[in-house]
């Protein structure tokens, strides 16, 4: 196979009003067996998508929220959080769930995922990638 | 006259054309991602507080719950209900708008 | 109070076929009355026999059946919508020279008017929808 | 039956981009044969909906939207556009479809069908209702 | 060059699949090649053949056949995807015990995998949906 | 890089995300409902306008036709093209962003 891709998943859309957050996440776990280089954006509405404390029970709906925990398990360790969009929705990094993955290179230490990047930021890192996919 | 609004204020016009439209003692209830519309300190926030002046707000407690969203988030006046409390609405209220 | 409900998308990719359940679960249990649901765009899609969710999901079709069986719901299917669409019941499969149908059980298939009736004689009509 | 109900049909989306505008148009002229109390209002991107010219022949889509002209004769007349979403749009009533019907009441006098109200007139029309459907 | 296309929405309700397919038209036209065409979340339905349109509007599922069995285009339906929302080949029937199928002739049934390989083998991977 | 986007501005924010994020040089492509993002003398006209200081606008005739938007009424300096104006777009740059 050829030198590796760099895929960004952008995901703007909030988690449980619509599948496009939780068929967004089958895809990015299923992409991570590819070994591209892979990493996350959340943008808009899709912040809302790490929000803590999310708990279906009372919709009937499936609560899908502890699977962005397994990222990490899966190498997809680079998730950009816009700062404008947290700051329009009212909310703070704190907010979020405290996503971590283990560096093997550095003795298994446990790092955040999570990385909140203004918007000039996100835009450079969207102008890197070869893929944009956006759920 | 009970409103409903189904879609986020950050994303989605529904909920701006709903408060334009609906008339002062009417009754908005938001349910699915239209619960975002409850959040304090928001920008969006204030079209809301606004509102509240002329209508009442409610938002559906099951899909603040499914988003994360406690009740010490919201802005004050707004009123959490259950599906019961969603019926309730729809029946003192003689009519029902959805805005989809 | 008499209650009907119109059911404008699919399951899963909109949470409007959950908030309509969800409803008409409420109001069944205060004790009112639903005198149909109606489904229609891609609301049509709720009412296939063929889907198979992840196991550890609600079975939306299913449940709409089941709760078409323990309350006798009048769960309808707008033709025109479904021909777009291609939900099918023996009826339209011989109609329109299909060689198999696709309808869940609980479910019909009729004409728009079935909606407007139902806002007719409805007390309250309420919709879920994109 | 029992007295006549008043139904709204409220028109907000844009009509090519999806299906709501047709099928919606499809669920009028059905109903208009339960001699209801029967108007139409178009509020937002459903003001799009009755734009001269459309002609949809490029896409390769249906053009639906000669069939706004046949709501005349299932007296279907009365078509409320609010003038802000016009407004806000860069539209004038001069770009909305000329849409009439003939008041056999009055020797068959061609009407205008399109009345172009306010976000108050609306307001109250909307008010007066008994059963609201959005397309 | 060489596209590959996603589809995200099903057939009418959102222009997403006529825009792919006029897209996927001219990009043949002008002598490109198309790796792959994948169908995801409401994408899948455009996958069943029991669909009948009004008479004077185009078919959508027929067009992509045609287009596909012309052209040699590889469709590809989601699996997860369409195991919620119904859309089953003879294969899938059998797994999950359904007494039928829909699938329409020129698709086939696949995993996501199939979208990411699109994504690496191609030059270019456009995405339609609402 | 090519931007699309297929949503009108009036109901969905997708236009202005775009906008915010696309650098300087890109190409956004309005489409489908997208193209009402063309239109001139609009509340959302100004935004477009300025986004054209630095990127370079074009929307899709045929759904510009389809909604019967002749060139008329937009904003000098998009530029309209067919889906074959498209697929060049797509060949030209070298990666894309669909804001859906």
């Amino acid at each position: 196979m050829s030198k590796a891709k760099k895929f960004m998943y952008i995901n703007r859309h909030a988690p449980c009003g619509t599948v496009y957050a939780v068929e967004g996440l089958e895809v990015v776990l299923i992409g991570a067996a590819f070994e591209q280089d892979v990493c996350m954006a959340f943008v808009g509405d899709g912040v809302f998508q790490l929000k803590q404390d999310q708990d279906t029970a009372d919709t009937g709906m499936k609560n899908f929220s502890p699977a962005y925990r397994a990222l990490g398990d899966y190498e997809v360790n680079r998730l950009y959080v816009e700062r404008e969009s947290l700051e329009e929705r009212g909310l703070t990094e704190d907010d979020l769930m405290p996503l971590t993955w283990e560096d093997e290179d550095d003795d298994w230490a446990e790092k955040p995922s999570i990385h909140i990047v203004d918007r000039a930021q996100l835009s450079d890192l969207i102008e890197e990638q070869d893929i944009l996919l956006n759920f | 006259m009970l409103h409903t609004v189904n879609k986020s204020p950050f994303e989605s016009s529904s909920l701006k054309t709903c408060l334009s439209l609906a008339r002062s003692g009417s009754d908005v209830l938001l349910i699915e991602d239209g619960v975002y519309g409850a959040l304090a300190g928001s920008t969006h926030s204030p079209l809301v507080t606004e509102a509240l002046e002329a209508v009442r707000v409610y938002a559906l407690e099951p899909d603040l719950k499914a988003r994360g969203l406690s009740g010490d988030r919201l802005i004050p006046g707004i009123e959490v209900v259950g599906y019961d409390g969603f019926v309730d609405l729809a029946c003192t209220n003689d009519k029902i708008q959805n805005w989809l | 109070m008499k209650f009907s409900v119109m059911v404008n998308e699919g399951p899963y990719t909109h949470q409007a076929s959950d908030s309509a359940y969800q409803f008409i679960r409420a109001a069944l249990s205060a004790g009112h009355e639903i005198f149909r649901v109606f489904f229609y765009h891609d609301g049509v899609n709720n009412g296939t026999r063929l889907t198979t969710p992840p196991q550890d999901d609600r079975h939306i079709v299913n449940r709409w059946s089941e709760l078409a069986s323990e309350h006798d719901l009048d769960l309808v299917v707008c033709v025109a919508a479904a021909q777009r669409r291609g939900i099918v019941d023996p009826d339209e499969a011989k109609r329109n020279s299909k060689d198999g149908d696709n309808i869940a059980p609980g479910f019909r298939i009729s004409g728009l008017g079935q909606l407007i009736e139902a806002g007719i004689e409805s007390d309250r009509l309420l919709v879920f929808g994109d």
